[in-house]
């Protein structure tokens, strides 16, 4: 059965039909074709599928697009505003935090999360928060590096 | 090349020009392509891990709403039967092909045996679910010992082994040998002999990209695929040559890759995709789940390695005798070639030996992993290096610096090394303050040195002067790690002018010529010689063109620092690459070069690496506290991403040494085909990863540039076991050091008192 | 597979109760999508319960807490006092997978799961948690160590779902904790779980004790022998390795691809011992 | 004359010898001596081995140039990741 669905996606009112048992992210990647929202496992262990739901970090590959309905949704698409970079992708370009690139949408949604509750975490913080964001290129080392030096943009006003 | 010379853009860290698009979502990876008419393809796999498909019923697939193609092994034509029966069993092609579907047998949990195309993913599904398979379950072998028994169910039956004498039908698919000197005659002036077994377990590459990939074909025969891989031009000759079709009717798009350690450089779903879409009249999309690629795609499998290393008391090596078993999965072709070359790599052994076997089981295909069977190979070696320095109290860099290769050692795998970086990076690790850093109680300090040789082969470029001055540059090598910035960097570094006006794209089969796979450490070093070739035979025509312009002998007129200039000198004033290809037309036409190249002289890499470990006495777990990466790189084009291989390597490595392993039941069944139990490490289970890039230049580079991807994933396993030798006193043998399986050995040692 | 979202109770349990099984209730899905995905079910539909008010709200009253069974580790997090009254409960829930499921995950579903090493169960056990379950003839409660029968199965009736977990306040010399083995940082499913929540009094004895053990037998259990061992005794030195002895032979666990049943009776006294510190040190002993 | 080491396993094959003296401006031409040397042997290394040149290896080799004084071992080839 089709569903018909109205939600926000990444600031704009979006309307469109889901099967019953579709995931957001297959909504978003084969329906919307907003493939910026990448999948790696659709089981929810390597959060490259990552997006926000109504303010709250989630893997698209577990959630139905049913439950999108009068939501909210943010992707890596809509990070960027007007053409200007957010300071974590400024930083992830700067600190060279990407390598192949498939992983990045994920942790750019993620870590943006993290900043918006927590503005200045310690690596640490940083390191539990992105568990979930699996990367198999960099060993992490620069990724955490970027997102410290983004947060300090962030709570110096750069951004 | 002068040491001294300055560089303007070599060495420095700019953003890479496919950045944005990989930060706002708009690359295109595998999955990221759609057409119109576009069908979902999904392959039906094998339960078994050895079964005898004797017959497949795919009438109620075929009439499911929806379903537009269904195919099996007889759609595809059996080209190399005939070729592989006269050689024993040995082509590869024959061997790629029933690789991508299985024809008469199964061969393992996971092996393709059918496939569908169907308007949707899940009409897809369903159609699967409604293919009859009949299979005939056959006794199946997992692992060495059980392969190479006496009375071992056989993978192939008709299969002899290559590099045996009168071989009988057996599960070794090759045997090889190489060495020099005498080991017996090593051993007898040796003081100090230790001999250990070690075994690894099958792992994979675990690049967060599945598979997948996107074909359109015509009535004419053409076929256009959009594909991730490590080469599009592998994608091509192997798709083309499995279903007969001449190479310049394919064109392959390379996507980007969400990255591949060596694991796509093959195929799996293409010829398929291909297939279905000539059958279905339709374009085919195919993107595998992570599950299929853990059941399907080639890891990297078990080994088994059996040592010995003869030393004198002032510690010099005397003789190593290796014998190395690696499981090439279902149809041979293990790495076990590169684990009898590079085993006794990084030092001078006077008398060598190495002895390796190529075994096939019922597992998936193998296919290359990052320093292909190196890292097992320096496992074993370097977790004996460590013991002998014990035994010999001599401090462990220290012993290696003893031995380590330099130039005009005789390598262990035949000739003697050129110019090296060994000794420096081992220096570099001894001067490094980690090294000598204070250590806390259950903590240990590991460290070990890897050896790869990196690759050549065989790269195009072309370089196009656009008439605003701006250059654009084209590869043939899918940018897997931030190529595309070290090739522009070049690029502007020859023509001096800015970095920003240079663009690198990677271009189709139809656009550039062929260059060899994005593998091998290759691509800076080998497809960057091509790009330096194009752009100075660019400058080159530029200069020609300065003279015409100023009606002198071309011999007269030099390029120097983005500017053409009649004897080197400042009168008549000189003519810049803008204001030249502004007047291109005018002057002869627009300026572009093309190169084509084998690359010589690649430069054979070493890293050493630092670890420390924290282990908890009480269950077993072992955290990495502190890594530090050293390496020669030759010279870093762009030292973020040469720091980033270091990095990516490294972790890589302590997954392997720690906690990846495949998990198969008694049925040969994957157990753990997810990331959750397969488990790769997190960002919270490492450390930062420190590095040292050591920079000897390779002479035979202009820039003296190394291949560096692979090397970072030799000495992690060994450091980090080392390191846990160093914690706990315990010597392990076998991996990985899950929790269980070091509390296992803590108690033993605790119980037997030697701990 | 249809997707129906109820505003309450009723609807819900009427709705699950006329598909007779064939439909799921749906909380965060975290697990019931991944294993969907992974072909292990195949639901016909999903009921999806997030809006009904009293499983997606945290309320405290007199009697101490009534937690939503759809809540998520996210918002048991936010909530000001509940972590700090019962620390080891939410930290026990967010350890249930990655930042990503926390946004979603719930206690309700983890415990549906019924699998024998739920992080966030051998915690609720710990803390005497009760269970308020509403199906087709009303409305029950019942201890969460008795909801779970074996892997993948409760005894929820067809059509009954849980609404809600009660916590008591803690008292003033109270602390819980929960501990799990995994051989990485995160993102793995426990080897063994222990949760631990104790009372002291003033001299630092311990007053009344619970332990819940994960991961060791078909369910997670709960650990009376705890009570003998710590009551009246300083939670330190040889009480907590006869605690961690009781646990360990408690274990009755199998060997899986995540580790052998030795392993896991071994360390799962390990986990105990450490949780039970954690809990007296932040009861103030 | 260029120094030519061949691989353990062949060398047992052909009569032990490890080591040869053989002429030869090229690898083709190398192959083709070793193969008036030992029938069959030049054939089998044609094509399925890599050839280090005085320490530079070449996957491709059998157009490659050989020097008087060259020493050249003949090794298996290599996949790269």
């Amino acid at each position: 059965m089709k569903r018909h669905i109205s939600t926000t996606i990444d600031g704009e009112a979006l309307e469109f039909l889901s099967e019953d048992g579709q995931t957001l992210l297959d909504a978003l990647r084969d329906v919307l074709l907003k493939t910026g929202t990448k999948e790696g496992c659709g089981t929810g262990d390597c959060g490259a599928c990552s997006v926000m739901l109504d303010g709250r970090l989630v893997c698209a590959c577990l959630v139905l697009a049913a439950e999108v309905e009068g939501a909210s949704v943010e992707t890596v698409e809509g990070l960027a505003e007007a053409g200007e970079l957010h300071p974590l992708q400024k930083r992830f370009l700067e600190g060279a935090a990407l390598q192949c690139g498939v992983c990045t949408p994920g942790f750019l949604v993620a870590a943006k999360a993290l900043l918006e509750i927590n503005p200045d975490p310690s690596e640490k913080e940083v390191r539990y928060w992105l568990a979930g964001n699996l990367c198999r290129c960099t060993g992490y080392d620069k990724i955490i590096r970027s997102v410290l030096d983004a947060a300090a943009d962030v709570r110096g006003g750069a951004g | 090349m002068s040491d001294e010379k300055k560089f303007r853009w070599v060495g420095t860290r700019p953003i890479r020009p496919d950045g944005i698009d990989k930060v706002t979502g708009r690359a295109q990876y595998g999955a990221d392509f759609a057409l119109p008419d576009m069908l979902w393809g999904r392959v039906l796999r094998s339960p078994h891990a050895h079964a005898r498909i004797l017959s497949i019923e795919t009438g109620a697939a075929a009439a499911l709403e929806g379903v537009h193609a269904v195919m099996t092994g007889q759609d595809l034509p059996d080209l190399f039967a005939e070729k592989a029966a006269a050689s024993g069993g040995h082509d590869d092609s024959n061997n790629l092909a029933h690789n991508v579907m299985a024809r008469d047998k199964a061969l393992y949990h996971g092996h393709a045996v059918a496939a569908v195309a169907a308007t949707s993913r899940e009409i897809a599904e369903r159609a699967l679910e409604l293919i009859d398979v009949e299979y005939e379950v056959l006794p199946h072998v997992l692992d060495i010992p059980t392969a190479l028994a006496a009375d071992a169910p056989l993978v192939h039956p008709d299969r002899v082994a290559q590099g045996i004498e009168n071989p009988e039908p057996s599960n070794i698919a090759k045997r090889l040998e190489m060495g020099h000197g005498d080991p017996e005659e090593g051993f007898a002036e040796a003081d100090e002999i230790i001999e250990r077994e070690f075994s690894t377990r099958p792992v994979h590459q675990g690049y967060i990209e599945p598979h997948a990939c996107l074909a359109q074909t015509t009535p004419d025969g053409r076929v256009t695929l959009w594909s991730s891989s490590q080469g599009h031009f592998m994608v091509r000759d192997y798709t083309a040559k499995l279903l007969d079709i001449d190479l310049s009717l394919v064109r392959v798009i390379p996507a980007e890759i969400g990255g591949g350690f060596g694991g796509k450089t093959t195929v799996y779903l293409e010829p398929i995709a291909v297939s279905l879409s000539r059958k279905s009249g339709r374009s085919v999309k195919m993107v595998m789940s992570r599950e299929e690629v853990f059941r399907a795609s080639g890891p990297t499998l078990g080994t088994r390695i059996k040592l010995k290393v003869g030393v004198t008391r002032e510690g010099v090596l005397t003789a190593g005798e290796a014998t190395l078993h690696y499981e090439g999965g279902a149809f041979g072709g293990s790495s076990v070639g590169a684990g009898c070359m590079t085993i006794f790599a990084p030092y001078a052994f006077p008398h060598v030996r190495s002895t390796g076997y190529d075994v096939m089981v019922n597992k998936p295909k193998g296919a290359a992993y990052r320093a292909p069977g190196a890292p097992m190979a320096a496992f074993a070696l370097e977790t004996v290096m460590d013991e002998l320095a014990q035994r010999l109290e001599i401090d462990p860099v220290d012993f290696r610096l003893r031995n380590a290769a330099k130039e005009g050692t005789l390598a262990s795998f035949g000739p003697r090394y050129r110019r090296i970086g060994c000794v420096e990076t081992l220096e570099a690790v001894r001067d490094h303050p980690h090294y000598s850093a204070p250590l806390g109680p259950n903590q240990g300090r590991g460290v070990a040195l890897g050896f790869w040789f990196n690759a050549g082969l065989q790269s195009s470029a072309g370089v196009n002067l656009n008439p605003d001055g701006t250059v654009t540059v084209l590869s043939g090598n899918p940018d897997i790690g931030g190529s595309r910035a070290s090739l522009a960097i070049m690029a502007a570094e020859e023509f001096g002018i800015e970095y920003e006006h240079v663009d690198v794209m990677v271009a189709d089969t139809h656009a550039v010529g062929y260059t060899d796979v994005t593998g091998g450490s290759r691509v800076t070093f080998a497809t960057g010689m091509a790009i330096i070739e194009a752009a100075r035979d660019v400058m080159g025509q530029l200069c020609k063109r300065a003279a015409a312009v100023w009606d002198v002998d071309a011999e007269r007129v030099s390029w120097h620092e983005g500017e053409a200039r009649l004897d080197g000198g400042v009168e008549p004033a000189p003519l810049s690459l803008a204001a030249l290809a502004k007047n291109a037309g005018k002057t002869g036409g627009p300026i572009s070069a093309r190169a084509a190249l084998t690359a010589r002289g690649v430069g054979m890499g070493f890293g050493a690496h630092i670890c420390d470990v924290e282990v908890d006495p009480e269950t077993g777990k072992v955290d990495v506290i502190r890594y530090t990466a050293v390496q020669d790189a030759g010279r870093a084009i762009h030292p973020s991403y040469v720091e980033g291989q270091m990095q990516g390597g490294a972790v890589q490595g302590i997954g392997w040494a720690l906690n990846e392993e495949y998990v198969f039941d008694g049925e040969g069944r994957v157990e753990n085909p997810g990331f959750l139990d397969y488990r790769i490490p997190v960002a919270s289970d490492v450390p930062m990863i420190d590095t040292v890039i050591v920079e000897v230049p390779n002479p035979a580079h202009p820039y003296g540039v190394r291949g560096v991807g692979e090397v970072p994933i030799v000495p992690p396993i060994p450091a980090v076991v080392n390191a846990v030798h160093a914690a706990t006193g315990v010597r392990f043998c076998d991996l990985p050091l899950s929790p269980a399986r070091v509390l296992a050995r803590l108690d033993e040692a605790q119980s037997s008192g030697s701990a | 597979m249809q997707y129906q979202a109820v505003q309450t109770l009723e609807e819900a349990v009427e709705s699950l109760s006329r598909a007779g099984g064939e439909h799921l209730p749906l909380a965060g899905g975290t697990d019931l999508l991944a294993q969907r995905r992974a072909g292990r079910i195949d639901p016909k539909g999903v009921v999806d319960l997030k809006r009904i008010p009293e499983l997606a709200e945290i309320v405290l009253d007199d009697d101490g807490y009534r937690v939503g069974a759809a809540v998520s580790g996210a918002e048991l997090g936010e909530h000001p006092t509940l972590g700090q009254d019962w620390p080891g409960v939410v930290e026990a829930a967010q350890l249930i997978g990655s930042t990503q499921i926390q946004g979603r995950a719930s206690m309700g579903g983890n415990l549906c799961n019924a699998s024998p090493a739920a992080d966030s169960v051998p915690a609720l056990i710990a803390a005497g948690a009760l269970c308020s379950l509403v199906g087709p003839s009303g409305r029950r409660e019942l201890p969460v160590e008795e909801i779970i029968l074996g892997p993948g199965q409760t005894c929820l009736a067809p059509g009954e779902i849980v609404a809600h977990f009660r916590l008591p306040r803690p008292g003033p010399r109270a602390g819980d904790a929960y501990l799990r083995l995994i051989p990485r940082t995160e993102m793995d499913i426990a080897v063994v779980g222990a949760g631990v929540s104790l009372e002291l009094d003033a001299d630092g004895l311990c007053t009344g004790c619970r332990v819940g053990l994960g991961a060791v037998a078909p369910t997670p259990l709960r650990l009376d022998e705890a009570q003998a061992i710590l009551v009246g005794r300083r939670v330190e030195g040889s009480v907590l390795d006869d605690l961690a002895a009781a646990a360990s032979a408690a274990a009755q666990p199998i060997d899986d691809m995540r580790a052998t049943a030795e392993y896991r009776v071994r360390v799962v006294g390990v986990m105990a011992k450490r949780a039970a510190q954690i809990a007296a040190t932040r009861a103030g002993g | 004359m260029a120094r030519v080491i061949l691989p353990q396993a062949l060398a047992d094959r052909f009569g032990g010898e490890v080591q040869l003296e053989i002429e030869g401006r090229n690898v083709r031409a190398l192959l083709a001596a070793l193969d008036a040397r030992y029938p069959g042997l030049g054939q089998e290394l044609e094509g399925k081995v890599a050839v280090a040149i005085d320490g530079e290896i070449h996957n491709d080799p059998l157009l490659e140039p050989v020097e008087e004084q060259s020493e050249v071992h003949f090794l298996p080839r290599l996949a790269g990741g």
